[in-house]
């Protein structure tokens, strides 16, 4: 009794949860502040956050809140409050293509979700238990180590590069 | 084994004069020339020592050599004398001396490049008559146009950039469907016959669908056709002429032109011999319509080189009459046709060349009554008209007169079976020797006769090298004209291996058995 | 109707979102975020099929993904600042000097 | 190298040596070679022609080499001498070295003079190809040769441009004619398998082969002939020929090239015998051509072409005779006319060269007295292609009117009619010319006048020689000589009877044409003159020779220039041809600059572009599921 | 795990892993940054080197299963995009004094390196990333105009996209199969499930922006023009390189069929048209070479409607001739003057009075990429459209070859502004630096021996 309530209100949050994604991300397209659309991501990552913790896979849950709220988009607004975001350039917020992008938008997504409902396969009775962190960073450590590896080599490409533009800065200023 | 080493001295040694010319010091200009021309002469020599050596007897190759290249895909470097190939061989060297030696004065900008390129033609135009694997020949084929492309646009007139690209483009839209021709029917051979191979002999008699023979034939003619030129696919030859320096012009008149009649004898009609029978009343045609057009529009020309460029198309229509006779008389006199032209076409190239270095006009207007301020140039340049109309004991009537004499004979059992659409061909032919006479003779009065008119004369007759040229350009002009048994001898087994693979060859109905083109094949991995 | 549909149909809306943004708004930056929510649309389908059939690598994936996001923002935002420190505009449409 | 090879190539040793080295050698040395091996072929050939006639008239052959093997079928280099050649090697030679020896007087101030001789042998080398070959082939060889070489010597003076242009139309005009000839070749070559004259009529001999009319190859032949012996309708070349030195009228266009066409003619009588229509159009044309060419001859003013057209005029009596298959007549007739043309001409060159270059014989009159001896040889020949007996004009004439009238094959009273018509005209205007060039009151100015004066014993001795064999010519029976291979025809019943009048109609006519022409020409023209208002529109269209250059050039020639200049030029290569191609070209150019215009730089644009690619191509993926 | 089996199969990754490092340590160690070139070029000749070793001898081991294989072929697609590095790297050093080029081209090698090799998606996304991230910033990093720093972003944020399209289209596939591994894409191509299709065309279109077919191409000619001659060089033949064989690793040995051919050959043939037409009228060589680049995209791609056995033979051919003649021409473009200037095509103009060695190597270069026999390129096309009509698709072999036509005219005009045009006024002789001459070297040597032998090369792929 309590655990299919308890069930049921899983199922509520879920979709609450995406719909609050959802709206975020409709909110991305249509604020013009740099500043909000930040904060509009920032949810949306936030219910997506939620979302993974419902489907049990918690660490990725918390990744998703550390990495991206945590790091990506504190840099984010960082920059934006250092770029001053109301930038009069700006005349509009859309481009000229808004419409055409709409429709093509709109037909995407239709063609994309009917391709992936209709071609799902029969959800495979496979165990629904979640694998946690543990299994996780042993999968890694054992099968994923050379992942591991390459993407510290990215990550160390990726600062070089971002040192190397950095070092435009003082080029283009000096 | 010898004579297979010679051949392929003769062809690289092209390449050796490149090098040797690029190793000379900058700027030592006459050095070049004497050596480049040292290096003709040699070759011309070897090349006339495997003419002596080659046996007309013998039906298959001479000389021949065959190595793997790309062995994955069954394509060897093959080349080899043969019938067709002996007397063009010979041409192509022959005119390589003269040439050189004919651009010692027009040349004086970049004569390091200029004589590597004519090295560089020199070694594709062999490349391509000698070589008996179907990719090696489109390879040397292509090659061709690179040359062509610097000598034309680097040393040529006025509007040189404009013909360069018309010739370069022209040529290679053809060139494009032979190569896609070419691969299907080196694939579909090998479906057919699980022999992959790029070798003319193994796909001579390849089983082909009437129809693919069509496509295929249609692809490989129109590159050919391009060549020749024939009408209409020619306007690329006059301006090409026009704005050539006179080195291109004789290499284009001289062996070039040959390439597009050498494909079709070659290539084009034996590979596919059924379709060719077919097309042979239309190739009679348009070769007939070109004799005429050519003649016809010669005949309104102001600029010398493009009076003789269109009399070249007239010429050439008169090989590929001779082929479309499919007569051995007429294969026969084809041949000779090919070479006679070769050399008529580039004397008067290279006269013309001469005049335009001391006139600087290709006017015809400005010019007349040469014959009394040139008395020379004038004799040699009556010879060379005269052997261009065909006069008797000229190369030119030999090639025209055997040319005639086996359409018509091919024509007349037609006639009396009551087809008598070739013989009318064959009779408005014959007709085109007038208009020969016309437009040449018209064109040598005004030049020669008359009150004279030379532009920045006075100016001097020939001097010794360029009388010395000439002189060796007539001396296989009377040969064939007197007694042209003797090379015909070394073409009769190529003419009789045409005659008997194309006319031989019997109609599809005994195709059958062949295997489905590859369209359909296609039609199926689309479903 | 079940909830993986549900989930995958979100991720593909996101992802679709993002492209749009992406091509319609103007701003430099808002067209970054736009892209990091491409990626989380792709992240939500992949944890949801890893979670679906119990398969750690997908997650795995999800893990590159972040990395790589990460990554990506970290050169493109001095990138940004290069641009408008050179025309004091976070307009794309005031970039088109390139053209042709 | 035999007998027969030396007599040809003499002459072509000659050209050589004259061509090459000639003004190095000096003129003595020149005339020695130019006119000494002619001389000696012709010594050649009579000793070959009594050694033939010794055997028994059995053909004497000679293969110098094979020109070709083409499947078996050979093309060879043969001579052939049997009685028909022989006459014409005679006459070739002979004559030809006559005027070898004239020219060397003609021409001797002219500063080409080597080119000349060279020339001239050249001619007579291929000329003696011509009659000596035994193929087609050789023959036709030899056949475009002396086209070329009377090309060359028309002209010989080419700062002119009307004489190079006369040059251009002679070898044109021929080149229409051997067309046709090529044609006929092809076919008997087809029709035999072999170009050997003597095989085709030993194979047509044995009756008309498979697959060809006799009828087609004798037109096809005869239309050769047309071009090489001036006839209806490829005349027209023959008298601007006349542009050329002198020397070479008499020998090229009056003596021996002319007259090729007849021979061909009869050395195929083999083909001809068995061509009933081609023989009437031979006939036909030819009495056409000779009573056509006879009018316009009545008025022209000029010497040398009142001169042409009656050899123009002969031709026809010759190929007339031919065409009725009296073929030894036709080469008797051949003979003759070389003779006495050959005189005339010379002694017009002679005239011309006395009055310093004047040809128009209105400004003539009075010669006789200034140069006796061209006079009298003049006058000679004149009576001889009069035909008044006894001279050699007067046999051949006969007879070609007799069988015109008798044979079997062809002959006909309208023959007979025209044919006699003609030979009244000859008479009267060869005498018109004699009045006006050599009686009567002089006409020309004075310095002209003063010069006056006889010509070098090299012309006079050789125009005596020639006079007198057009006196007595007549005697050697030609026919008779090559009946055993050319037959005469049968004479019709009816016409039995009629040989004995003919001679004196004949007879009457050359004598009623000289009273005719000594009436209205005597005592200065007067009564001529009197005439001419009366005879206006004739005399126009006489002396414009029937306008028919006029004609051939608005329906050929510039039909053909219209064609080639508005139709192929402009509309077919540069609009059809390279208008699409350049329109290609710049279609090429325009798509270009489109393309390189969607690149505008704008990053949404590509984003979008991304967004389109993405859903076409997972629609068009879908459609098929 | 065995750890000399990783060491040798990854031989050439670690050696340029080790050459890296080298190089930041002297970066971060070094006042005076000195030797950063040797080092960088030791590392890819050795890399090079041992690829192309292992590959003659056949090597093959799989150290970390279904993730990172290697076998003779996966060797020698290695050793043909390190040997097409190895010019961008001597020709970097006039625009780029210091570190970062060379840190940065290394470690986009290791990328390029790691995808020749992947067996999962796993490691082919990390490897493209790798591959793609530092060459965002190459494309500004030698600031030599203004708009460079415009076209790294655009490249970035289209980049990105490539990144997310194939990402949503991997997990796709990972919903539909349950796995990561390349064979699971190539089982898909013939299922007509629609998730599975949208799956294989979103990777597939992925595949297209990062090797620019239209109509994802239009980052290319941006980028290439605003980027700096070695840099367009690498981006034009290694980037592009690495792509294509990746994409061959992928599809394996399936052959296509159905919508997906059809989708693949419509696309590449218009990108060939769009290429070759668009590069007529442009007046920038980079720019041009952009188009051009598109255009064999094109053609690369159409090797994929051949059967799978010729596929890798065509393409990595290919690759290796249109990289080796791409770089022979840039190597020998001339070095004076700002970039803007020498990136003009007007400037090539009597090009051969003034440098003719150089000129005829762009000549060289030309008609190799017309595909005019003798040169190389010939070969290469021509093994293209063999495949194409042996898998029977005679159709689009013969429309490729047409629009393949359209292509000879604007590398001729090249040819007539070197040679046919006379020389503006005030332009010096100038000779080619020692490091372009070895790039030059290392282009012409391997050219020359493609065009007399192809067939020595083709029995080794």
């Amino acid at each position: 009794m309590i655990e299919t309530l308890l069930a049921g209100l899983d199922e509520l949050l879920l979709v609450a949860f995406g719909i609050g994604a959802l709206a975020g991300a409709l909110l991305m397209i249509v604020l013009r502040e740099p500043m909000r659309v930040a904060t509009a991501l920032i949810s949306t990552m936030v219910f997506l956050g939620g979302i993974y913790g419902l489907l049990g896979v918690h660490f990725i849950a918390a990744f998703q809140v550390l990495i991206y709220v945590g790091a990506v988009m504190v840099f984010m607004v960082y920059v934006i409050m250092m770029l001053d975001p109301r930038d009069p350039a700006i005349q509009s917020r859309f481009s000229r293509l808004l419409v055409p992008a709409v429709i093509g938008f709109v037909i995407l997504v239709f063609v994309l979700v009917g391709a992936a409902w209709q071609g799902a396969p029969e959800a495979p009775a496979a165990p629904r238990e979640t694998f946690g962190l543990q299994q996780f960073a042993a999968a890694f450590v054992r099968e994923y180590w050379l992942h591991f590896m390459v993407a510290t080599v990215l990550m160390e490409a990726a600062i070089v590069a971002a040192v190397a533009v950095v070092k435009l800065h003082r080029r283009g200023r000096g | 084994m010898a004579d297979a080493v010679l051949l392929n001295v003769v062809l690289y040694l092209p390449l050796l004069g490149i090098a040797l010319i690029v190793a000379l010091p900058e700027g030592d200009d006459e050095r070049v020339r004497s050596w480049s021309f040292g290096v003709m002469l040699a070759q011309f020599v070897i090349t006339a020592m495997l003419y002596l050596r080659f046996d007309p007897n013998v039906a298959g190759l001479q000389a021949e050599t065959n190595l793997p290249w790309i062995a994955d895909w069954g394509v060897s470097y093959r080349i080899g004398l043969d019938g067709y190939n002996v007397l063009l061989v010979l041409l192509t060297a022959f005119l390589g001396p003269l040439v050189v030696a004919g651009a010692f004065n027009a040349i004086r900008r970049d004569v390091r490049l200029f004589y590597a390129m004519v090295f560089f033609i020199q070694f594709a135009m062999l490349g391509t008559f000698v070589a008996q694997d179907l990719l090696l020949f489109y390879i040397f084929w292509e090659t061709m146009l690179i040359p062509m492309f610097l000598i034309i646009g680097i040393w040529g007139g006025e509007r040189r950039i404009y013909a360069t690209l018309k010739f370069v483009l022209y040529t290679a839209f053809g060139s494009i469907l032979m190569l896609a021709a070419l691969i299907y029917l080196v694939w579909s051979h090998y479906q057919a016959t699980g022999n992959l191979s790029f070798a003319l002999a193994d796909l001579f008699g390849a089983r082909l669908t009437l129809a693919e023979q069509g496509w295929l034939l249609a692809a490989f003619a129109l590159s050919f056709a391009i060549k020749v030129p024939m009408v209409p696919f020619h306007t690329w030859l006059p301006d090409a002429h026009v704005e050539a320096p006179t080195t291109g012009s004789v290499i284009l008149a001289g062996v070039l032109l040959k390439m597009g009649t050498y494909g079709f004898i070659k290539l084009g009609f034996p590979l596919f011999p059924q379709a060719a029978q077919l097309a042979m009343p239309a190739v009679m045609a348009l070769a007939v319509v070109s004799i005429v057009y050519g003649a016809c529009l010669a005949l309104v020309q102001t600029d010398i080189k493009k009076i003789i460029a269109y009399s070249s198309i007239s010429h050439l229509g008169y090989v590929m009459l001779g082929l479309a006779s499919l007569d051995l008389i007429g294969i026969q006199g084809a041949i000779i046709q090919m070479v006679s032209h070769g050399l008529t076409a580039a004397g008067l190239f290279l006269m013309v060349g001469m005049i335009y270095e001391r006139c600087h006009t290709r006017e015809l207007a400005a010019y007349g009554g040469l014959a009394k301020a040139l008395p020379v140039y004038s004799v040699f340049f009556m010879i060379l008209t005269l052997a261009a109309i065909g006069l008797p004991t000229t190369s030119g009537f030999t090639g025209e007169f055997l040319v005639l004499l086996g359409a018509f004979n091919a024509a007349w059992p037609q006639h009396l079976a009551g087809d008598s659409v070739p013989l009318v061909w064959a009779v408005i032919a014959v007709s085109g020797v007038v208009l020969g006479a016309m437009y040449m003779l018209w064109f040598a009065q005004r030049f020669l006769y008359g009150t004279t008119r030379v532009p920045h004369g006075p100016v001097a007759d020939l001097n010794r090298r360029e009388k010395l040229i000439l002189a060796a350009l007539l001396v296989p002009v009377f040969w064939i004209g007197l007694a042209p048994d003797e090379p015909m001898r070394k073409t009769e087994q190529a003419a009789l291996h045409f005659q008997r693979l194309v006319a031989g060859a019997q109609q599809p109905d005994a195709l059958a058995a062949a295997p489905p083109p590859l369209a359909q094949r296609r039609m199926e991995a689309a479903r | 109707m079940d909830r993986v549909q549900l989930l995958i149909g979100l991720s593909i809306a996101l992802f679709s979102i993002g492209l749009l943004g992406v091509i319609v708004r103007r701003n430099l930056l808002v067209m970054l975020m736009c892209m990091e929510l491409m990626l989380n649309g792709v992240n939500l389908s992949l944890v949801t099929f890893a979670h679906q059939m119990g398969e750690a690598v997908g997650a795995v994936l999800v893990f590159l993904i972040f990395v790589v996001a990460t990554a990506e923002i970290a050169v493109a935002i001095p990138i940004v600042l290069l641009l408008v420190e050179r025309k004091h505009s976070l307009d794309i449409g005031a970039y088109n000097d390139l053209k042709g | 190298m035999g007998a027969l090879t030396w007599i040809v190539v003499l002459p072509l040793l000659g050209f050589l040596i004259n061509g090459l080295a000639g003004n190095a050698l000096g003129k003595r040395f020149v005339s020695v070679v130019g006119c000494g091996l002619p001389i000696a072929s012709f010594l050649i050939a009579a000793a070959c022609v009594a050694s033939l006639l010794a055997g028994g008239s059995k053909p004497l052959i000679e293969t110098a080499f094979t020109w070709a093997v083409v499947g078996g079928k050979s093309f060879e280099i043969a001579f052939y001498l049997d009685r028909l050649s022989a006459v014409m090697v005679l006459v070739v030679t002979g004559v030809g070295s006559l005027i070898h020896i004239y020219s060397t007087g003609y021409m001797h101030d002219d500063e080409s003079y080597a080119r000349f001789f060279a020339y001239l042998n050249l001619f007579l080398f291929f000329m003696l190809l011509l009659v000596l070959g035994r193929s087609m082939l050789v023959l036709f060889v030899g056949w475009e040769g002396v086209g070329l070489a009377s090309y060359l010597l028309i002209g010989f003076w080419f700062e002119d441009p009307e004489k190079a242009a006369a040059g251009k139309k002679a070898f044109i005009t021929n080149r229409i004619g051997d067309a046709g000839f090529l044609l006929g070749m092809f076919l008997v070559f087809f029709a035999v398998g072999t170009l050997d004259m003597d095989r085709v009529n030993a194979a047509f001999a044995a009756g008309v082969p498979a697959g060809v009319s006799a009828s087609v190859i004798g037109v096809l032949l005869f239309v050769g002939a047309t071009g090489k012996s001036a006839q209806i309708p490829l005349h027209v070349w023959l008298p601007d020929a006349m542009a050329g030195p002198t020397p070479v009228s008499a020998l090229i266009h009056a003596a021996t090239m002319v007259t090729a066409g007849v021979y061909l003619v009869a050395r195929m009588s083999g083909i001809y015998v068995h061509a009933e229509t081609a023989s009437q159009v031979v006939a036909t044309v030819g009495v056409l051509t000779a009573f056509f060419a006879a009018t316009v001859a009545l008025v022209q003013t000029d010497i040398k072409r009142v001169l042409a057209y009656s050899t123009v005029s002969q031709l026809g009596f010759m190929f007339l005779a031919a065409g009725v298959g009296a073929y030894g007549v036709a080469i008797f007739h051949v003979v003759t006319h070389a003779f006495f043309k050959a005189c005339l001409f010379l002694g017009a060159g002679s005239v011309i060269h006395a009055m310093s270059g004047e040809q128009d014989i209105r400004r003539m009159g009075g010669l006789a007295r200034k140069i006796p001896v061209t006079f009298a040889t003049f006058a000679v020949s004149t009576a001889a292609i009069a035909g008044l007996p006894p001279l050699s004009g007067f046999f051949s004439k006969d007879e070609i009117l007799w069988f015109a009238y008798g044979s079997v094959t062809g002959g006909s009273p309208w023959l007979l009619l025209l044919a006699s018509a003609t030979a009244l005209l000859t008479a009267f205007y060869m005498f018109r010319l004699l009045w006006l060039t050599f009686f009567g009151r002089p006409r020309m100015d004075e310095e002209v006048a003063h010069h006056i004066h006889e010509s070098p014993w090299s012309m006079t001795g050789v125009l005596v020689v020639l006079a007198l064999l057009a006196a007595f010519g007549g005697f050697f029976s030609i026919p008779q000589f090559l009946e055993p291979m050319l037959p005469l025809p049968a004479i019709r019943p009816q016409a039995q009877s009629f040989h004995g009048p003919l001679v004196w109609i004949a007879t009457g006519l050359g004598v009623g044409g000289l009273l005719l022409a000594a009436y209205f020409y005597g005592n200065d023209a007067v009564r001529a003159a009197a005439l001419r208002p009366g005879f206006e529109p004739v005399h126009r269209l006489l002396s414009g020779k029937y306008y028919i250059d006029e004609l051939y050039d608005a329906v050929l020639g510039r039909p053909l220039a219209w064609i080639s200049e508005k139709v192929f030029l402009r509309i077919g290569d540069r609009l059809l041809i390279d208008g699409s191609l350049n329109g290609l070209a710049a279609l090429a150019e325009r798509s270009a600059g489109r393309l390189s215009k969607m690149q505008t730089g704008n990053l949404h644009l590509y984003l979008f572009l991304v967004l389109a690619g993405l859903v076409g191509a997972l629609i068009w993926s879908w459609r098929n599921g | 795990m065995n750890w000399s089996v990783l060491l040798v199969a990854m031989a050439p990754e670690i050696l340029l892993l080790a050459g890296l490092v080298i190089l930041i340590l002297i970066d971060t160690f070094m006042a005076r940054p000195r030797g950063l070139l040797a080092v960088s070029v030791a590392a890819v000749i050795a890399a090079t080197v041992a690829a192309a070793a292992l590959a003659v001898i056949g090597y093959a081991a799989a150290p970390f299963p279904g993730h990172f294989s290697v076998d003779s072929s996966a060797y020698a697609a290695k050793a043909i995009v390190l040997v097409l590095a190895l010019p961008a790297l001597l020709l970097g050093r006039d625009d780029f004094r210091g570190g970062p080029f060379y840190s940065l081209l290394l470690s986009s090698m290791v990328g390029t390196t790691l995808i020749l090799s992947a067996d999962s998606f796993l490691t082919l996304f990390l490897g493209l990333e790798l591959m793609s991230i530092p060459v965002y910033v190459l494309v500004l990093l030698a600031m030599q105009r203004v708009e460079a720093t415009e076209a790294a972003l655009k490249y970035l944020i289209l980049g990105g996209t490539a990144t997310a399209m194939l990402l949503m289209g991997v997990s796709l596939l990972f919903g539909y199969t349950g796995s990561l591994s390349l064979g699971a894409f190539g089982s898909l191509l013939d299922t007509g499930n629609p998730m599975a299709q949208a799956a294989v065309v979103l990777i597939l279109l992925a595949f297209f922006l990062k090797a620019a077919i239209v109509p994802f191409h239009t980052w290319a000619p941006d980028a290439y023009e605003a980027a700096t001659v070695p840099v367009t060089g690498f981006m034009s033949t290694v980037i592009k390189a690495g792509v294509l064989l990746a994409a061959v690793r992928l599809f394996g040995v399936n052959s296509l069929s159905g919508r997906l051919v059809e989708l693949l050959a419509i696309l590449s043939l218009a990108s060939i048209v769009w290429g070759n037409l668009a590069a007529i009228r442009q007046t920038s060589f980079r720019r041009m070479i952009a188009y051009s680049s598109i255009a064999h995209a094109g053609y690369l791609f159409y090797a994929f409607l051949g059967d799978g056995e010729g596929r890798f033979e065509a393409v990595a051919f290919y690759a290796l001739v249109y990289g080796l003649m791409n770089m022979l021409a840039f190597a020998s473009l001339p070095a004076a003057g700002d970039d803007v200037e020498r990136d003009r095509l007007e400037n090539l103009k009597g090009y051969f009075q003034r440098a003719p060695f150089a000129a005829l190597m762009i000549a060289v270069a030309m008609f190799s990429l017309a595909g005019i026999p003798p040169l190389p390129g010939f070969v290469a096309k021509f093994l293209i459209f063999r495949n194409v009509m042996e898998a029977g698709y005679t159709l689009y072999a013969v429309l490729g070859l047409v629009g393949s036509y359209l292509g000879i005219y604007f590398y001729l005009r090249v040819l007539q502004y070197m040679f046919m045009s006379p020389a503006p006024s005030g332009l010096k002789p100038q000779p080619q630096a020692a490091l372009a001459l070895g790039a030059i070297a290392v282009c012409l040597v391997p050219a020359v021996i493609l065009t007399v032998y192809p067939g020595g090369l083709l029995r080794g792929l």
